[in-house]
């Protein structure tokens, strides 16, 4: 056991599974002697040389398209783009290929590859550096799309994706890359993708959101239990395929529920969530679902950043009116 | 600087007795058989189409040098990575005359490719496969194998910007990878002068330094030798290539186009004279390797296969509408179950 | 007046754009001699020449990011996608660029661009052929999304697209193109973005769809209606911003909602409009939203297409099951 | 084949004279004032970083001679397409110093560019710009207006696909554009030389069949009378061209790099020795076109003119959280009206 922050934890994962597993390696721009741009792969290159710890040309269609090739010939390439804004030129690769190789050669390639970027805001720097763009991964079909919270879930959750059979986004929250440290276990643990986490238990409201949310979500949580409503805080870890079961299960409790997200709100990942919810609970719905998320608009600049995105009090507003309906 | 275009059999039917040591008679016998059940098969496939009995599909006519004589030079455990003008390719590495009419005529099936053969499944969108290929040449290399990549693609990819990530990842890396682009003059309706600011496809390694090379893809002996040079570089060398292969497509680009909107006859006719089949026969006959009494075996031999071929296909019915969900994942996530569940509810009653 | 396909209905309105004003032009992947592989832009080149009909190179990424130089200099250019799934390559352009160029000149340049690109099922042409996957523009800040779903609307909603002074995606039905002809007047007309349109009214149960699904939308409408159903069919046009008053007051009038979309389920276009509906008319609402999709796999080859997709047995079912909650 | 570099004024501060013949002695000092400058404010830029006043910014410190000598052959109706490290280009063109600071410092209202400027906002994602660009030829072309493009990008964004398009389009439509890569020899950390299969980007504008240069971007001169020659180029015969200016980045890649990590000091005391400043500053003085008495004053009203732009930029204060929507569409849709109406409910209290 040591304390360490999340970037740090994540390091781990990749250091444990490179000496585990000769079959992973690691590619994107920066990731060798720079470490990546925020260190997510500081010492790998000395550690398992340049030929696992691929520099690669400044070139998104062609990372994830050759790491695409690369799992199709026995390797389980982590690739890194270096930030979510920049995920596009790559996505026809993603969508056209990477999701759907296994189908189109009827089982043969699965693609055992891990996309990793850093999303959302935090690091207060120029447009494309703080998007929360998962949406576009998590309709297209054949894409698994994990966001780890912790450090302790980021390095289970990543060892878990890097041993996933299918190919599996890995977004990360940059904003708390670096919040804290907390305890993670130094020997090799996995956590199941596809089922969520309980976060903090209560019978009042149901609370879900995933990682750069989830601080803000417990926080609240806190705050309104001040006043006697004890909410429930899912984190939904993963967010294709995602834990229906879990979800359904608490809203059946509480009856009532808040679904917090940075991404834009329209055709956002809340609307398939809270579907599910009202096509299977609606009759145990005290309230209509509220959504706290970012806006439907361009992801501001430093400093109008925290205008946009969800704080505490956006939610405690949500869970009051939901309680109140 | 426009590259020499290499040639070793003219279409004449006569070839450079020099270029063509090494290539025995057999080999050249295996061309010929190939081109020709490529071609059958061709035929066969658009008529079905027009009777209703296949799906929308291209045509390799005229291309079938530059398609057989890329496939001959790999060994089983070479890789190739094709688009979709490339029957032949796969037919000569060992892909069943069936399946591909399965994969033509709207079976998802006939996309599976026999665990044997280290070919990946057809790309459709134009030049993806590019980078694919650098990856996997990028994991051979890390294994120390003695293995060679090949795509196929055609002069309309060389406008993607997948194209030029993959050439230089390529170069950078030193892959083995061969970058075979079949120069059919057309992407669908877009001449390649009009596609691209060079006058040849091979002159673009110049950006990626890399060695390339133009050959005259209607002649199967230099299309052979040339992949077959490269090919060796890359086991040898790890060095990749770009090897542009100069054919032209004497049908529509697919059966949904129609090709006299764009372009003329004439044309057309000047490229028959060039046929890649007729020079080889008139090369073998004239080289007394062959006689026409062989040659009709030979064609009505392929025809039964190909019609074997179909009737294998056309027996094999419909689909269960739950093998749509069957390979997305690993593991099928909890909403594909329902959804199968759905499927299945609705069509119970019904034969599927 | 006369009988036009929606594909001529289409070919019409560029005409006329072309036409009425010099700086449309049509540029795309064999849109000149060719006249487009659906024929959408036949007779142009002609017309107006190739230099404001341009064939473009290969390259989807291009196409889009020249439209945009274009429209920051004075053009109104329509650019044509072949088919929707080669749309992703030039999904950077669209969503960093395109939908954002209004937003990062501070309002100096916006884009009167739209990209034409057809969608769906129904040629039974190989992989990639038969996408529908607008949810991932619409869930874009900054895009406009539009799906016409006959032959008028078709040229009444692009000549709008092309006047509008932001980025419209445009999508068109294929399946529709040339399924039937109807009457289109010869004359310029608008039909105005974001407006719904009430294609059946009914009591009982309201419809949503678009494009494609409107037809079979419609024939189970005419089904329930011999069993003493009335069903509302709202053809919904604009995907995005969609007509969210339109929606509220039908269903406060019907109180029960279907949802008919070919795009794959989860995280689907559907789930937005069912949680907005549940936002705003839960006491209305007699029972949870249907809906009825494409299933989340990749969209079939020919053979089994017609298992993928909604038809009339499928939302006569879901109108029933909706009914009998 | 590598071509040649071209140098007119040398690190030693020697000029040809021969090549700076209709270069006028106010030009010279122009050029000499806007590095000047782009230094200084660089400078102010970097410590308010480090103090917590600024964003997140790029350098563009050794890389004046570049940016001044692309900027200063434009006309006032010629366009200009930024990337990020441009900031030179874009004083010279006359963006305000407290523009550049209001958009590296975070606010939105940095990205306006006046009507009278033909300029696009800063491009993030790298090479993205390049087609656009190729887009604002064609429709300056489609109207026969003597109209340029100029585009800035860095050595990185040749890997891109967008530049492999954008670079195919404009020689195939001939469109009056100029592509001006700065090889400031590395993209974060990597090295030009592993980037790229190439040992230049000058040379890969053979794929293309487009006319290039390789300059010393260090020399503001050869930069100037370069990048004219092709801007005149473009107007005359509407023609495109690449233009590789070999530079360095002396400073990090951002202020959140740390370019210790993969770089010596060595190498950059090289490189600073090169100093674009340093030896125009030579040049003048030793061809007594400047003194040190002038230097000085120049400084001071540089560092006057940045001091007050500062405080500008720092009395602008908070943005309006309604901003943030303004600008999203022509006219805002309801769901931008309902948030917009939570947002102000939400902040009501307080300043903003
Ligand atoms: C990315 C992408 N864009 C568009 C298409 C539609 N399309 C199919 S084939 C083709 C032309 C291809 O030309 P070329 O590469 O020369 O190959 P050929 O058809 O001549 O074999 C086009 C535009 C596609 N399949 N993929
Ligand atoms: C498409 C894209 N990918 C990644 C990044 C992150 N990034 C910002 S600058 C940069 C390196 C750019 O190098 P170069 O083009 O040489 O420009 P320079 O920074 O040297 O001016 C990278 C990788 C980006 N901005 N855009
Ligand atoms: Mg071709
Ligand atoms: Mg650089």
């Amino acid at each position: 056991m040591a304390r360490k922050s999340m970037i740090q934890a994540i390091n781990d994962a990749l250091h444990i599974m490179m000496t585990e597993d000769e079959s992973v390696l690691v590619l994107g721009q920066d990731v060798g002697e720079d470490g990546g741009v925020f260190r997510a792969t500081v010492d790998l290159i000395e550690k398992y040389g340049p030929e696992r710890v691929v520099d690669m040309p400044l070139a998104e269609s062609l990372i994830v398209g050759s790491a695409i090739g690369m799992a199709m010939n026995g390797l389980k390439p982590v690739a890194e783009i270096q930030f979510m804004g920049f995920i596009y030129q790559g996505f026809d690769q993603t969508l056209c290929h990477a999701a759907r190789y296994r189908h189109r050669s009827r089982g043969r390639f699965g693609l055992p590859m891990v996309v990793r970027a850093p999303y959302g805001a935090g690091v207060r720097a120029l447009e494309h550096h703080s998007e929360s763009t998962e949406v576009h991964f998590a309709s297209v079909p054949g894409l698994k799309v994990v966001i780890p919270s912790t450090a302790y879930d980021a390095k289970g959750l990543l060892i878990s994706a890097i041993e996933d059979p299918d190919p599996v986004m890995f977004f990360e929250p940059k904003r708390l890359y670096r919040l804290k440290k907390e305890e993670v276990p130094s020997e090799k643990y996995t956590i199941t993708i596809g089922k969520a986490h309980i976060a903090r238990e209560g019978a009042d409201i149901t609370i879900i959101a995933w990682g750069g949310m989830m601080p803000i979500a417990l926080a609240a949580a806190e705050h309104v239990a001040d006043e006697g409503v004890e909410a429930e805080v899912i984190d939904l870890r993963t967010i294709q395929p995602f834990d229906v079961e879990t979800i359904t299960a608490s809203v059946a409790k509480t009856g009532r529920l808040v679904i917090v997200h940075e991404a834009p709100r329209l055709f956002g990942p809340g609307a398939e969530i809270a579907t599910q919810v009202y096509e299977r609970n609606l009759l145990h719905l005290l309230a209509p679902i509220a959504r706290v998320t970012g806006y439907d608009i361009v992801p501001p600049m430093a400093r109008a950043e925290d205008f946009n995105y969800p704080n505490r009090e956006k939610i405690v507003k949500a869970i009051y009116k939901t309680m109140e309906f | 600087m426009k590259p020499k275009l290499i040639q070793i059999l003219n279409e004449y039917g006569h070839a450079n007795i020099l270029q063509i040591e090494g290539i025995s008679d057999e080999l050249m016998l295996k061309m010929y058989r190939m081109m020709v059940l490529t071609r059958i098969w061709n035929g066969k496939a658009l008529s079905l189409q027009r009777q209703g009995r296949m799906g929308t599909i291209t045509s390799v006519h005229g291309q079938e040098a530059a398609n057989i004589g890329m496939a001959l030079p790999l060994e089983q455990t070479d890789w190739f990575l094709p688009s979709f003008r490339d029957q032949g390719v796969l037919f000569t590495l060992g892909v069943s005359l069936k399946d591909q009419l399965l994969f033509w005529g709207g079976y998802e099936q006939g996309m599976y490719i026999p665990e044997h053969l280290n070919i990946a499944p057809s790309c459709i969108t134009v030049g993806s496969h590019l980078c694919h290929a650098a990856g996997v040449a990028y994991a051979a290399k890390l294994r120390k194998e003695k293995t060679v990549v090949l795509t196929n693609s055609g002069d309309g990819s060389t406008s993607e910007g997948d194209f030029h990530e993959s050439l230089n990842m390529a170069s950078l890396f030193q892959l083995p990878v061969v970058f075979v682009v079949q120069n059919n003059h057309w992407a669908i309706s877009m001449p390649f002068e009009r596609q691209s600011a060079t006058e040849t496809i091979s002159e673009k390694a110049a950006a990626y330094n890399m060695e390339s090379a133009r050959v005259d893809g209607n002649d199967v002996f230099a299309v052979y030798k040339t992949v077959k040079k490269y090919v060796e570089l890359a086991r040898e060398k790890s060095q990749p290539a770009l090897i542009e292969l100069v054919t032209y497509r004497i049908g529509d680009h697919t059966t949904a186009d129609d090709a006299t909107r764009y372009r003329t006859k004439e044309v057309i006719d000047e490229w028959i004279k060039k046929d890649p089949i007729d020079r080889m026969k008139k090369f073998l006959v004239e080289t007394h390797r062959w006689d026409e009494q062989q040659d009709k075996s030979l064609i009505d031999e392929c025809m039964k296969q190909v019609e074997q071929a179909v009737k294998d296909y056309e027996a094999v019915g419909v689909i269960e509408p739950a093998e749509m969900f069957k390979y997305m994942y690993h593991e099928m996530p909890w909403h594909l179950k329902e959804e199968i569940d759905e499927v299945k509810a609705l069509y119970k009653g019904e034969d599927a």
